[in-house]
């Protein structure tokens, strides 16, 4: 069938103009995930003037966590906008805006208020291409910094990448380094989909490294490859990479074993070339992640490997992740994964015969 | 609380208690648009009007599965489209069709939507009656009450931000749909932006088996506006060119940066909710009755044949030609075949993801051979 | 620690009283699962006056389905409760009401339409338990029509079991025959948790079953064995299990194979011993479901299978489900798992060697 | 739009401008509460006071590892407890503290829940100032902005089914919470129900960096009330004796079933949002310096002064005995350890389902010897 073509709605004539130029850095000088993450906000609106920014405390204040820091003062009022208190009317915009032409990337305070937002994320943005035959979408970036770690009790804390996972029309992204945060969010802000993008607070500004200054963006869709091993594959994101990165080095050296770690990285669409790969050169899997075990986005990926590679097994595909409760105050350390539980169980697995 | 079941035999406000003062402008000495305006909102009245009706046979003889008519509720939506520009954003529901003829669509266009078919621009995707013309600005409703409300909002804050700040979005939702949440961030939003839209609240005075009374306790819709900082204008919804001026007012308005209004235009859902809806569960007659004779059209009529604009003659040639061109677009239409198979998997995001791919290649390998159960009715 | 007492709030004076007895049946006549959740709904405000019914229609007009038909006239407009068009309103409103010690059992209009309530079911019906240290507690019933095959388009067939079953706090229950309906649905009312109910409107009405006339609940957390089998164990539920039935009834017929077939009718909690019971008897599993079948819950069901039970599989674990899309209009029936599809599924797992 | 980013410099509404007429009680010719509870609340404003610097202290030296104060909106807690009932069910948010105190909810169950310890009535399963007590109808708070607003709705309605309309809910919640989804919801339901439920909005002028007039285009907050059919009251929330007649007048008629109403306490966060925040990145203090010297507790001290009431000595021993009070209980609670490892598992479902079975067995069974990493600072 052919379309009728949708005219470029309006003219942009966007003000204000940034009023300087972008900070200059040494690119040797390793950052944090706060800093990759506020740079590659920086740059994609200095290229493209339809970014706009959206978000409660996103303006002066330069967010709870300060990743938009800066942002108003340089792009102005009118592109980097404080919202009352509704992610509905922050959700729920985008989407009018995103039709119109802009291309909005929220700032969702906690992952755990993404839920008042919930019906704009999964009936709207999600579908909005498919329900009128690709005649309208709205492509935008959902950031919300999520996961444990930090003592912010069971409000603060949650992660809830599954329930985003199982919507089909939205990509699902989890950097774990500063240099992947940049770079998936240029992809993600360039990109024609919406992209729920969650960064791992409790590491926002624990680990630094070396990040490249210039804008270079990501493909999103590619697992990375955290260490190479041969005797057990273990796949995990966010905050979690470390946790397995602590109790493979352990095992390195108490075990002398080889573990390959994968960071799942972009989990939907799901790169199930590499997390196939792994496992059938290893024989052994297991998957790490803090929400709760149940029914978590771990359950794919078992039953990926148990539909795909089954032949290649030598043992149970084993899950490590949150208890199947709310997210606990005092006892958050009990409930997340550390790096002995961990541990344990890779031994385990790799004691199975 | 222990009131017996049948208070709401009555309808909450019948016309004769038209009470609250809302505008009206049948009157000649009032700016109302030119004749040509008015004819041709007449024309689109009508072809709404039919439309529906040929929508309910179609529902009945099995050729679609489901449909929403405005019986009652044409000149809500000729108002509206005849005072607003061609590129102000429309956010409609499910009965604001008469927009999407105003503003051009082709009847085929429109009856390939209820048919579902390869012609279909949803591809099919959606149920009859929500569609979407993104070349007239007329943006997609899901189906969940409420959530166009504040894509509004967003699209007249874009405006704004693109330096377009006289192109309007405007957005139609029902009484019903005040309460939802969306409604709320929406005008809350817009009020603090002082984005140009229009919040168009079309209150016939049910939300299926509800009446306006129990959805909300607030003496009129209109007043709403004053808890986000904007006008509410409550109009007689049945009076075509009352809701014209007073769109138009509030357009104005909005161009000028002077901020969003709420306009509640009053009417009455004369039919049933939807195909599948039974009214005669909870609502008496007598309201339907009143409220049909305070038709929109025939006021229109009464009103072109008063100022000798029109005569029975003319007026019936107009019914009928309309009925024609409904009764041709919707046969020719229905001749077409439903989407290809593997159009199921196009448009849930710009490519297919690799998980796609592969179902897509499995239903293509291996199921191009089944015959699958087709059509049957949506049951409510 | 010894916790001080919470006061029983205060009398319960609920008015108005049933005004006449619950219509008589015959035993022996088959009913529609329609009528038996009325019947289940019409029992247990009958035996417990803090039960009431709230939603959307459900006052004179019975419901869109008509599922409480007669109740408002019966109990009246204070136990059965027509509320304004805001999810949000009727949950959280319900957790109120469950605090101070009603018993409220809501119907929303769709599946699709819990979105709106969605954060008001995640945050707090789920948490308050576990937050307040169990003082207080907010059981109730959420009961939503759920699923295709009427040719309902993308808003009125969704299957969101997986958003809840992740979910810890809440149980997940779908009923696949008007017995399981009435038993469950009544289970379900009488617990002190609260339950998410699924009803898999396209078989509303089309299958009778005898159902005892008097209340007899069912206890949620137990699978139920549809059919014993010996070569194959497939896991469904609501609508699936009949599209399971009738390929399993070809497959007899055609291959002489003999397929074992499980409603797990309680998603939450799950009942693993009689899944994990039937993998190790029959050696191939399939989990069919309507959902979209990237992490859906038949995810889960594959996973628990390839942690527990790898040693008996002799074949890869096999998912039949929605497709990654949402749900279409004119190509449902493409889209929804139908008996051809999962027959093919059945012939390739026991082909596999 | 495009104003500078430092408009929001002065505050919204400083006290020299409370020109919107709220309702003022401090004249001994009203019909204010006897003299005994008016000391009552003096000495539990106090007991907040001196609370909030307290929490404040144990989280700069590490004890605790957030907290939220309340710091000048005393008069908006105390006033209002006084004036219900004691088995009105009470809804707050994370502010009000207040009403726990008056209700009697001892300070060592405060301080256990502060530092989420073995003693914590939650269980430590809540962060610090997110606590409840059911024996004293004082609810739940999640933490998500204004869902407990449409919970006390629903209480009001059970309270009138169960045949009991006289007993309250009240809740509390911030202006910014006005523009939540669930703010629109439970006031909307409550119109309609004529629901003995009192909203009442703490408007402290600030949602963490963002002032009053960006949250809302809404001349005032009680304005709102109108687009739910019910009262909107505005109180000056700095003045004790008026919030007390206001909620008296508004419970009143509720209790009557007259429905419910809306109130707007009119206050000043004179703090920071919480112990994460830093107000400087965002406001200019002479605003807060202004509302300093509007101090609730001073304004009473000076009345009770005035009328000979008190002197300043007794006022000063009111200070330091409810210092000690408040000194000891927050030291010996401090004493208690964290909860068993295993209570993770409580509370989730009445009985632990057969999964939480496992992980708990799994947990005792493997990882009791590990040390896992403690406390640390809740960063925002
Ligand atoms: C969130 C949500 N809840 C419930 C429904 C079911 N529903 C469809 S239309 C309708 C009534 C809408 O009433 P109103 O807004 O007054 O519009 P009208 O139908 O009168 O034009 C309801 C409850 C829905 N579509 N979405
Ligand atoms: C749904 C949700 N969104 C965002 C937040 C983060 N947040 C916590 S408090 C707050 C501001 C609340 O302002 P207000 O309602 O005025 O209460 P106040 O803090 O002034 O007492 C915000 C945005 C939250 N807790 N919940
Ligand atoms: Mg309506
Ligand atoms: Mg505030």
């Amino acid at each position: 069938m052919i379309k009728p073509e949708t005219p470029a709605t309006v003219s942009f004539d966007i003000l204000p103009k940034p009023i300087g130029p972008q900070p200059q850095r040494e690119a040797v000088v390793p950052i944090t995930m706060v800093q990759a993450i506020n740079e590659a906000l920086w740059q994609a609106m200095s290229t493209d003037e339809k970014v706009v920014i959206m978000g409660q405390d996103v303006g002066l204040n330069g967010g709870v966590f300060r990743v938009t820091e800066g942002l108003q003062q340089q792009f102005g009022e009118a592109r980097v906008i404080d919202m009352p208190l509704s992610e509905t009317a922050i959700v729920g915009s985008a989407v009018g805006m995103a039709v119109y032409g802009l291309k909005p990337v929220i700032e969702l305070q906690f992952a755990d208020y993404m839920f008042p937002a919930f019906d704009q994320i999964v009936s709207e943005v999600a579908k909005l291409r498919y329900r009128s035959g690709g005649e309208m979408a709205c492509p935008m970036v959902i950031r919300a910094p999520y996961g444990g770690g930090i003592r912010g009790g069971g409000y603060h804390s949650q992660s809830p990448e599954a329930y985003f996972t199982q919507t089909p029309g939205l990509k699902v992204v989890i950097p774990s380094t500063p240099a992947d945060a940049k770079g998936l969010l240029l992809a993600a802000i360039q990109g024609n989909d919406p992209v729920i993008f969650l960064e791992p607070k409790r590491i926002y500004r624990t680990a630094k490294e070396r990040v490249t200054t210039d804008a270079t963006p990501i493909e999103i869709g590619k697992a990375r490859l955290v260490q190479e091993g041969t005797d057990l594959s273990v796949f995990c994101y966010g905050s979690m990479v470390e946790i397995c990165q602590k109790a493979a080095d352990k095992l390195k050296k108490e075990d002398g074993v080889s573990v390959e770690i994968i960071d799942l990285r972009t989990l939907t669409p799901i790169d199930e070339t590499s997390i196939l790969n792994s496992v059938r050169k290893t024989g052994r899997a297991m998957i790490v992640y803090e929400a709760p075990k149940t029914c978590g986005y771990g359950a794919e990926i078992a039953a990926i490997i148990a539909e795909k590679a089954i032949d290649s097994l030598q043992a149970p595909v084993k899950r490590v992740g949150g208890f199947d409760t709310p997210f606990p105050y005092t006892l958050e350390s009990v409930y997340l994964p550390h790096p002995a539980r961990v541990l344990r169980v890779m031994r385990e697995l790799l004691a199975y015969n | 609380m222990t009131t017996t079941p049948n208070t709401n035999a009555t309808p909450p406000e019948s016309p004769a208690s038209l009470t609250k003062h809302p505008l009206q402008v049948f009157d000649p000495q009032g700016a109302i648009p030119p004749l040509e305006t008015i004819m041709k909102m007449h024309r689109f009245m009508v072809m709404v009007r039919l439309w529906d009706d040929r929508s309910l046979k179609l529902q009945r003889s099995g050729r679609i599965g489901f449909c929403v008519t405005s019986h009652g509720e044409e000149a809500t939506q000729l108002g509206v489209a005849a005072a607003l520009r061609d590129n102000d954003w429309l956010f409609p529901a499910y009965r604001q069709h008469g927009l999407a003829m105003w503003r051009g669509v082709s009847l085929l266009d429109l009856a390939a939507q209820l048919y579902g078919s390869a012609d279909d621009r949803c591809e099919g995707k959606q149920m009859p009656c929500h569609w979407s013309f993104a070349d007239k600005y007329f943006a997609s409703y899901s189906s969940v009450i409420g959530t166009q409300i504040v894509h509004a909002t967003g699209a007249a804050m874009a405006a704004q931000i693109s330096g377009n700040p006289e192109q309007l979005a405007v957005t139609f939702f029902g009484d019903g749909s005040t309460s939802a949440n969306d409604f709320h961030s929406a005008l809350n939003l817009a009020g603090v932006r002082k984005a140009p839209a229009l919040f168009v609240c079309v209150n016939n005075q049910w939300a299926i088996s509800l009446p306006v009374e129990k959805q909300t306790a607030s003496e009129t819709i209109a007043i709403k506006g004053s808890a986000y900082g904007m006008p509410g204008v409550r109009v007689d919804g049945n009076d075509v060119l009352a809701v014209y001026q007073a769109v138009l007012a509030m357009a104005d308005r909005a161009r000028k940066g002077e901020g969003p209004a709420l306009l509640e235009l009053l009417t009455y859902r004369v039919h049933p909710h939807s195909s599948s809806d039974d009214p005669s569960r909870y609502r008496a007659t007598e309201g339907v009755e009143a409220w049909k004779s305070f038709d929109p059209i025939q006021r229109l009529e009464a009103y072109l044949k008063y100022h000798h604009a029109m005569t029975d003659e003319a007026l019936q040639a107009i019914w009928e030609a309309v009925e024609k061109e409904v009764y041709e677009a919707t046969d020719e239409a229905y001749k077409v075949a439903p989407p290809a198979w593997e159009t199921v998997f196009d448009d849930v995001y710009s490519e297919l993801t690799p998980q796609l791919e592969e179902q897509k290649a499995e239903l293509l390998q291996h199921e191009t051979g089944l015959v699958l159960a087709h059509a049957g009715a949506f049951p409510l």
